[in-house]
């Protein structure tokens, strides 16, 4: 059978889904940045497909959008992780359900 | 290309799974590394050559590396059996996360649209044309994506820093 | 040049130095290939002790009177020494047994310093390696017993300075010797004076002594020994 | 051009897989086999090479002798050594992580095998002929970062531990100024493309002139290490690449004197031999590359294409084994300073220079810019790193030294 564009969709579907059923479920906070990262990546694969399989590839679209995007999630990541030192910090865990306190 | 699809595409869901399930957290961070791998290899299927050595760069590279070095720098990182894996009303999360999937799904499965598209059988994008159209057209973007680099570093950079100054 | 900084390069410069001339240059190259050839030791060198023999035969000419003082001195007590006896158990001065056991030694030179015969010396030979490690390694009178020539090929300084000392020693005593004999002849000769003087005297006497006194006499000079030894030693 | 002897490998080659025409699955899998087995097995016959290089040279650097009992002059000692660490005890630490612990040195050896697939051995000779082949080095570079990190964490050792975050540390901070170097080059040259690269440091008009003497120098005077950027750039990306490589003097990884050999603490027998060809195939891979963009890559002089590019990477490689005797190990701040306060900064300045040049190359000639660049271009560059050093100076290094323990 030949890959079609839905293969990708179900995938890139699939992929974004197992990573907000990671952020909506665990508790550390390192693995919810890490599921961020997934959902990131699967949002990746479909604009990566949509541009191989659209009407117009020779545009680049795709490739351009997804260099942003990656961009992006590498700024994410790298702030994320410092928020997750400064929290660490400040209240010594990093399970996210400790993590109440808006003051001090 | 069939056969390489559905290889990468188990590597990457069971890389994606295996990082929402372990307890431990290095190794979830190592499997995730696996999905970003497998995806890169997804991105090569595609023609988006470097777009793949991009994810390799900066994902398996950088963010892998980042994240292995926050958990370094917070916990333990065998996995305690008796800490709590799941956070309070997990249920309702996966009933979201499934709810959405299922949206996601029901439009896929039934509007298919199963012809190929065979536009790219003679086109080979080389990165020179991705660094015309990028500097070209796209420069403001590519500019405005820049300065959000530097925006974010910094920031990065004074929210790590100035928590240990305490 | 202030791109490349100029330590680095002119550490280059050395190494790069040593390199190419250790080809062709004998001191940039010292290494000696050890099993084939064997660099040459310095004579001051001092690994294990032996014991030294002058002239031709190893018992004979053995310095060692097994006075036990190296025994006594070694820090480690790798020194183990039983006298030697002649056939009727009389003990004489020479060691039965003298082992030194390697694998203890601690090349302190203790019992160099203290040894009262100029017997036992430091060796230079440093291949003491050896197959079986407890018997191997403990090394007996006949292996340790090096005569005084291979002393004067090993530390040729220190074995000279130890010939002058013992030839100065023989020295000492032949011309206290001397002055000794001298002294016992003089004392002799006087003894001998009196003796004749007193056998004028006696024969003057014994001219009036009768034969029964005389046999009394003789039988008190054979009780002399054993109340008066001293008599009989001079 | 002479490089007849690339040529007549790629003929070798096709005949060889021309030999399979009627059996198209069999072709392609003899295709991928010459492809990368001569790779495999050349580099790794390399690399006992050149540990016995690497002995002897440090030996002589040392005024020794160094390995000369197996073999005349000791050749056969990295067989000996491999069948010693073949048949050695493979020690895996009771509570490590066994599944990481195994896959830590073949993590390693892997990025490290394909990185050497990029590198451009000859005219049209590259077992991996990608577009972006030196983007793709990079990449796959940045995985041994991963596998270094993977042995350290995995032995459970803190000494292990502390020598993988140092190498982690260490080749993050060193990949970026190594990759800027590499962007002037491939600005310069317009491509990504290994083998676009090495054409565009042979003077095409020389080439084709028919003077034999023109073609003589056509092939050298192109590099781009003449040129006042590429020699700046040359020498930053050398520098990175020794840090890279965890290459002495960069070698705090694995410091053995400080942490007991870091994240290789815990290996023994045939993992650690596989560690140690890892780290020297990476280690030409990255002379490989650095050949490729400022030494002319394969272009030479009368035998150009395979025989040049080899003199060139082991030239490197000699380099590097001469900078390892000469030079002792930096200190870790010393190490982060000098990467981001000192190299990076450098290296994008030397971004700007070669664009200038460029400009300066098509507005006034070659020869113009030449001079021009030599002069301004590296007398910029030579001002900033003077004031950049003298920024960085540590404020102890001024005066008079004071010994505390003395007196």
């Amino acid at each position: 059978m030949e890959i079609t564009l839905n293969h990708y969709l179900i995938l890139s579907a699939v992929l974004f889904t197992i990573g907000l059923i990671g952020a909506l479920t665990r508790r550390h906070i390192i693995i919810m940045l890490v599921c961020l990262e997934i959902m990131l990546n699967a949002a990746n694969l479909n604009l990566i497909a949509f541009w191989h399989f659209g009407p117009n590839p020779i545009l680049l679209h795709g490739p351009l959008f997804t260099l942003f995007t990656i961009a992006i999630a590498a700024t994410e990541a790298a702030l994320g992780l410092a928020l997750v030192l400064a929290i660490y910090r400040h209240f010594k865990t990093v399970d996210l359900e400790q993590v109440q306190d808006l003051k001090e | 290309m069939t056969v390489a699809f559905y290889i990468m595409a188990a590597i990457a869901v069971l890389g994606a799974v295996m990082a929402i399930a372990l307890r431990n957290v290095v190794h979830a961070v190592f499997s995730v590394l696996l999905f970003f791998s497998a995806l890169a290899g997804l991105f090569i299927l595609l023609l988006a050559e470097f777009i793949a050595v991009v994810q390799v760069l900066v994902y398996i590279g950088s963010v892998g590396i980042l994240m292995l070095f926050a958990i370094m720098l917070t916990t333990k990182v065998t996995g305690d059996p008796t800490r709590k894996l799941l956070s309070r009303g997990w249920a309702w999360g996966g009933l979201v996360s499934g709810a959405l999937l299922l949206a996601f799904l029901v439009p896929l499965i039934t509007q298919s649209k199963s012809e190929s598209n065979s536009q790219l059988s003679n086109f080979n994008p080389s990165v020179k044309d991705l660094g015309l159209t990028l500097m070209d057209p796209y420069f403001a973007s590519v500019g405005v994506i820049a300065l959000l680099l530097t925006a974010g570093l910094i920031a990065a950079v004074v929210a790590a820093s100035s928590a240990s100054g305490e | 040049m202030s791109l490349i900084a100029k330590g680095i390069l002119q550490g280059m410069a050395v190494t790069a130095k040593n390199f190419i001339q250790s080809y062709y240059k004998k001191e940039r190259l010292p290494t000696v290939e050890y099993p084939e050839e064997k660099s040459t030791v310095n004579q001051f060198t001092r690994n294990i002790p032996f014991l030294v023999y002058d002239g031709e035969d190893e018992i004979e000419g053995m310095r060692c009177t097994a006075c036990k003082l190296c025994e006594k001195a070694c820090p480690p007590q790798c020194i183990y020494i039983i006298k030697d006896t002649d056939e009727n158990d009389k003990p004489i001065k020479r060691p039965k047994v003298f082992d030194i056991d390697s694998s203890v030694c601690m090349s302190c030179q203790l019992c160099v310093e203290v040894c009262p015969f100029e017997s036992i010396r430091m060796d230079s030979e440093f291949e003491l390696s050896n197959e079986n490690r407890f018997e191997g390694l403990l090394i007996n009178r006949d292996e340790l017993l090096k005569s005084n020539e291979y002393y004067h090929e090993i530390h040729p300084i220190e074995a000279q300075e130890t010939d002058d000392r013992i030839a100065a020693k023989i020295a000492e005593a032949e011309t206290k010797k001397k002055a000794r004999e001298e002294k016992a002849r003089l004392a002799a000769e006087a003894k001998q004076a009196a003796a004749a003087m007193k056998a004028a005297e006696e024969a003057a006497a014994e001219t009036e002594t009768s034969a029964t006194e005389q046999a009394q006499q003789s039988e008190a000079k054979a009780e002399a020994p054993e109340d008066n030894p001293e008599t009989k030693n001079t | 051009m002479n490089n007849f002897i690339d040529y007549k490998l790629i003929e070798l080659g096709q005949w060889t897989v021309g030999l399979f025409n009627d059996y198209p699955v069999v072709q392609i899998l003899v295709h991928l086999l010459l492809a990368t087995l001569p790779l495999t097995l050349v580099f790794m016959g390399a690399f006992g090479f050149s540990t016995w290089l690497e002995r002897k040279g440090l030996a002589r650097i040392q005024n020794r002798l160094g390995p000369n009992r197996v073999g005349i002059f000791g050749l056969l000692q990295p067989l000996a050594d491999g069948i010693k660490m073949l048949l050695k005890e493979d020690i895996v630490p009771d509570r490590s992580d066994k599944l990481f612990h195994f896959l830590a040195p073949v993590m390693l050896m892997v990025p490290a095998f394909i990185a050497v697939g990029f590198l451009p051995l000859g005219d049209g000779l590259m077992a991996l002929p990608m577009d972006s082949a030196i983007l793709f080095f990079f990449a796959v570079g940045s995985l041994n970062t991963i596998a270094v990190f993977m042995a350290g964490w995995s032995s459970r050792n803190k000494y292990s531990l502390l020598g993988g975050m140092r190498a982690v540390a260490q080749m993050i901070s060193y990949e970026i100024p190594l990759v800027l170097s590499a962007v002037a080059v491939i600005m310069f040259s317009g491509s990504l493309n290994a083998q676009e690269i090495v054409a565009s440091q042979q003077i095409q008009s020389w080439l084709a002139s028919g003077n034999l003497v023109k073609e003589f120098f056509g092939q050298i005077l192109g590099w781009h290490i003449f040129k006042p950027w590429g020699f700046a750039g040359f020498i930053f990306f050398f520098v990175a690449a020794l840090a890279e490589a965890n290459r002495s003097p960069f070698d705090l990884p694995e410091a053995d004197s400080e942490i007991i050999a870091g994240h290789l603490t815990e290996y023994s027998g045939f993992k650690y031999a596989i560690f140690f060809m890892a780290e020297y195939i990476s280690a030409f891979a990255i002379a490989g590359i650095a050949t490729t963009l400022f030494l002319g890559g394969w272009s030479g002089p009368v035998i150009a294409g395979l025989p040049w590019f080899i003199i060139k990477m082991f030239s490197l490689f000699a380099v590097m084994i001469w900078i390892r005797g000469t030079l002792p190990r930096l200190r870790v701040d010393q190490l982060m300073g000098y990467a981001w306060k000192f190299l990076l900064p450098l290296a994008i300045l030397n971004i700007f220079v070669a664009g200038f040049y460029y400009f300066a190359e098509q507005q006034f000639g070659s020869l113009a810019a030449f001079i021009g660049g030599w002069v301004i271009g590296f007398g910029i560059l030579q001002t900033a790193a003077k004031g950049l050093s003298r920024l960085n100076k540590s404020p102890t290094l001024d005066g008079k030294r004071v010994y505390q323990l003395v007196e």
